[in-house]
């Protein structure tokens, strides 16, 4: 539409971006409906479907009772029948009590039968740390769902991701877990104008750089922008990555920037040992060994319960400053912090 | 517990029963030879003596309706009308079985069936039975759900979780408690506090009703109710079907737990045995009738069998396929 | 419903009752602006309303039983005698917090008292509690084991599988529902298809008692009957406390899911009013008591923020402390 | 005790040793009880306990219903209140559904409670893949478990370990999850003489040589020993490091074997991405990085539910055919298959 001026965008918080996908979706496709603890009468323990109850009744907005095993269960039921169901389970922490349903029947349905069944169901789950939750709360599981096969994970970090890739998961036949960082609920901004839909497939580079290459995802892209900009003062140019899909996971996009810079620093919220940040080291050393300049590195979660008290729930967690130590070590050619 | 309904039984249906549960026993028993002559591999259970409940259940429902069953369902699946042929492939591993290969014995599925497998995790069934129900509401559909479990899954949290979701929601969810009285070595009275089934659906609101499970016509009257009163009410159901397994849980059991009189006991009420002398006591049966049926079964088993041997492999360049859906361009 | 009994109440325990209700409800009124001086953080489930329970319920208890909380568990904790000072350090964060502030509002411990949280997790702390008690039996201690949850507990399949498991095994558990009507914005009705939290013990062979949860004398005698019995018998027990909470559910909570009307309809038969007019209107409190109590209530909460605010904090570089047991070589 | 001829070593099947090792506890600590589905009456789904119920009685062999998030929740809650208990979780497969205590409570109440609560409860669980039960019984997640801090992961491979680790486990105040390859179940040999008690702390060198690094542990770790068999006629000294425990972690050993070997190839029966494999070549990158002279490369199980055809299984699993070609790759300069 040429010569018609950009519409002037609103601000917009991530939360409100959520809702207006959900709302969006629920308008879009009578197969649509969202159920989960708390997300009609409270309006969603973050607020995140505030509102939606009155739009769209409480056929299609159902609060569950505490039964994280049956209501995920019977979204993997419901979506064989022919739905297709949006299930919330209000935290990450709480999705071990479905664990069984996500790994052993929402994974394995597919293949299982071979080929017979999908399972298009979006599960949308808040995770992380950095509000004082304490140990059973500030979980940052994504990294660890990424391991099985049969699910793919996705977590958006920016508004456009917040605002469309629940469509995306949506028109996928395969079930998506989508992870909103509970500290981004609250960010603010305008949508990027002409974006009207995002994949579910490739990460983005959120900065250039050709210095070295920052991985990360969720929460952590915005410690790693910050890291980015101290480091420019520095002269040192680095490339932000922002993952989106944690499985399957973009290697083209990762291994093509490591390749450039010829260093790679990783940041996952994940606790250190068996975290994602792992296997995105392990991929670039399978295939750009011979390309590194220094061995890629990492900042992740320490490796407690996640703490109560602010200042050890801040030095337990990735910060820009921790990414900046380690990306200036990484550049004399040492290690992760 | 209720027993089979006064209504005069026709010939033909009573024939057809008889040739389910024969279909059933004959397809279990090769099952336990081919086992022994490794054709068969992981884990089998076999249906042995429950015949009646997965006859008399899903007789009386709709092509519409959905199933969803255990990890001792190969009953469940031939009689839905998964072809014999095709479950025996899975059973063999080979392409051509009911899952390609992928699922085996405790792993049978038929989406046009509406054969929602298969499921080895104990009451892992039951949530996506309330979710396949809910989906039927939300389409307006009459369809109801059967769910089979075994009376250990009864202690599990998701028999909890899902028999109230389900009453709370008013879902067409039929609940088929298979009481054998055992989950593997375990009794009933060594799992459960409260040992009567019906019992516990008082605490969720869900009507019950104890059926004697080796009974096939008290099985499909009572199946044939619930399901009556479901499509118009919406309401879920649990019936407990008292049964019992006349083989060991799986091939690996030596069955320390109980006594060989207990076994004999319970074969002497099997729901072959008990149909068979009913029929023939009303004349509906004769011996030559009986003797067809088994024939036939034995065909069509050895069929079954024929099917399966030369059935071809999956090729192992497709290990990777249907982990997810494949996206059509 | 249970309600008080007809026993004489004797002056000093009345006031000690009071007493208790009321250091919780001062306590819980200054962790209410604390929050908003963001002096505490994270969430905060405050007690207000309930307070009968937790005194009620704990009074009649031996130091050497065992006691299971949710994260809405400071009164319980105080009245255990975990030391106001500690459970405020531990709001604060502080190292002298009763959890060394790695707990926080949600995770109050304390060993020696044999207070085993604070868990945040709904229904986590019943398979604990079990636990706890099979210890005692396995031990033939004399000692029972409480577990408090609220309504929304009642849903989770963990529910199911422990009460099962403790009546299965006559373990002296007494799970102490904390019903006040909501689980976050989630009325018992919408979340339960049977609203008789009582009606469900039967399926486990427990024995039930619903018990007016705002009258501190009805919760402690009904405690008092069940942990005397169960000292006697080992078997476990549920009382339902019908309750309200006066606050939101944490501070993040608009409360759009009940009316002003129903809170206060409720206010007005608080358990402290109510207590607070019987023992007014027998004599056994004076309007001079009651300002007494709730200065010394008042001075002990000062000393524990006092405390809470120059308490040290703990030392980052301990920060991977306590993951792990310290090994003593 | 000089001049006795040291008894003649019975052969024993692992299963047996594992049995020993529960009846010396048993018999060692009042303190101890066995818990479980089916341990008693049954003997055990895989045979382990026989006869244990007959000699121990059913107060400390203790059959449970079929509800694992309750039992073993209610072993947490007995180690608190000064047992020992030993919960059987039959396979790792259903720990799924007892996942919530396993983490949000076993792993977390020692840091939570500022280290007032020990929770010394030994969990034993059948893990791997190998005997064609499919998708919902073949899971090997004992690295996924790895991941968590808090917990200790075991993995006994050998006669010696599966006769001893359950002591160091029962000894150790932390709660620790000690994972049994259902298919070593039939493992029989000899002892050997001499060792009367394993540690949590060391992994093992099983073989040594000077050409590669072969690190693994488990089922695999037999498939490394067949792969250096075949490895040595063509005169390449592969050594073979078996973990032992997952976590933590003993860097140290395969650390220094990485170093002297220059080459490191990683063994392991999880699904490749995220798997633990990930994590070690992450701490040789992190470590040893300078030292290589070929990336590490990994052998792990396809990224699939495990199929139950014999011939998709044996695909899809680490064979020592498999390990073969990747060394023979690193060797060569290349990386992972
Ligand atoms: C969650 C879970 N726990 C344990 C097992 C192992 N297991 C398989 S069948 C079975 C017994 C189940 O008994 P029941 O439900 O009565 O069914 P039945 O075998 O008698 O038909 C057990 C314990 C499992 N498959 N899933
Ligand atoms: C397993 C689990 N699911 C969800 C939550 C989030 N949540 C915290 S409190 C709560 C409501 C619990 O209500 P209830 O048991 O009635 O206790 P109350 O807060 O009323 O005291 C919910 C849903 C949680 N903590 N744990
Ligand atoms: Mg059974
Ligand atoms: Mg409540």
């Amino acid at each position: 539409m040429p010569n018609v001026p950009p519409e002037p965008q609103a601000r917009i918080a991530y939360r409100d971006a959520v809702r207006e996908a959900l709302r969006e979706a629920l308008e879009a496709d009578p197969r649509v409906f969202l159920m989960g603890e708390d997300v009609g009468r409270y309006g969603g323990s973050y607020a995140v479907s505030k509102g939606l109850l009155e739009e769209f009744g409480p056929e299609r907005i159902r609060d569950t009772p505490l039964s994280e095993s049956a209501f995920v269960g019977a979204g993997i039921g419901a979506a064989l029948g022919g739905m297709r169901p949006i299930v919330e389970i209000m935290t990450v922490n709480f999705s071990l009590l479905a664990l069984d349903q996500i790994v052993n029947n929402a994974a394995t349905l597919s293949h299982m039968s071979g080929g017979q069944l999908n399972v298009p169901l979006v599960i949308r789950l808040a995770t992380g740390a950095g509000r004082q939750l304490a140990a059973q709360h500030s979980h940052s599981l994504e990294g660890w769902y990424a391991h099985i096969p049969g699910l793919r994970i996705a977590v958006p970090a920016t508004l456009e991701d917040a605002r469309f890739m629940l469509g995306a998961a949506l028109a996928c036949p395969d079930p998506v877990l989508l992870f909103e960082h509970l500290y981004l609920y609250n960010l603010e901004g305008t949508l990027l104008p002409g974006v009207r839909q995002v994949d579910l497939d490739h990460a983005a580079i959120r900065r250039p750089g050709r210095d070295v290459t920052l991985i990360t995802y969720g929460w952590s892209l915005y410690k790693c922008l910050d890291a980015a900009e101290t480091l420019a003062r520095e002269s040192i140019e680095a490339e932000v990555i922002d993952l989106r899909t944690l499985r399957p996971l973009d290697e083209a996009t990762f291994i093509e920037s490591v390749r450039r810079t010829r260093r790679a620093v990783v940041i996952d919220e994940g606790w250190r040992s068996g975290s994602l940040s792992a296997e995105i080291i392990s991929r670039i050393i399978e295939q750009a060994f011979y390309d590194l300049d220094a061995p890629p590195a990492r900042v992740c979660t320490a490796e407690v319960p996640v703490p109560y008290a602010k200042h050890l729930e801040d030095a337990a967690l990735p910060s820009a400053e921790r990414i900046v130590t380690v990306v200036r070590a990484v550049l004399a050619g040492g290690g992760s912090d | 517990m209720s027993t089979a309904p006064a209504v005069p039984l026709e010939r033909e249906h009573a024939l057809a029963l008889m040739r389910q549960m024969l279909r059933i026993r004959v397809f279990e028993d090769r099952c336990y030879q081919l086992y022994g002559q490794m054709k068969i591999r992981g884990f089998l259970h076999l249906y042995n003596g429950e015949e009646a409940v997965a006859v008399g259940a899903l007789t009386p429902l709709r092509d519409s309706d959905a199933i969803v069953a255990t990890y001792r369902e190969h009953g469940h699946a031939i009689v839905r009308g998964i072809p014999m042929t095709r479950v025996m492939a899975e059973l063999y591993g080979k392409q051509s079985g009911c899952s390609r290969g992928r699922g085996g014995s405790m792993h049978l599925f038929d989406a046009e069936r509406r054969f929602f497998g298969g499921n080895a995790i104990v009451a892992g069934g039951l949530p996506i039975a309330v979710g396949l129900a809910l989906a039927a509401k939300l389409q307006a559909r009459a369809d109801v759900t059967v769910c089979f479990f075994g009376d250990g899954a009864v202690a599990e949290g998701e028999f909890h979780e899902s028999l109230n979701l389900a009453s709370l929601w008013t879902l067409p969810v039929l609940f088929i408690c298979e009481n054998n009285l055992y989950a593997m070595g375990t009794a009933l009275q060594r799992a459960q506090a409260e040992t009567d089934v019906t019992a516990k659906a008082g605490a969720y609101r869900i009507e019950a009703r104890a059926v004697d499970g080796m009974d096939v016509l008290a099985v499909e009257s009572a199946v044939r109710d619930a399901v009556a009163k479901m499509r118009r009410d919406g309401a879920p159901a649990l019936l407990e079907m008292r049964t019992y397994r006349f083989r060991a849980h799986s091939m690996f059991d030596p069955q320390l737990y109980r006594d060989k009189a207990e076994i004999e006991a319970w074969q002497k009420k099997g729901p072959i045995v008990t149909l068979s002398t009913r029929l023939r006591a009303s004349g509906l049966m004769s011996e030559d009738d009986y003797q067809r049926l088994e024939r036939d079964a034995l065909t069509e088993v050895d069929a079954a069998v024929q099917f399966a041997e030369s059935a071809p492999w999956e090729a192992v360049s497709d290990l990777e396929r249907y982990v997810y859906a494949e996206r059509t361009a």
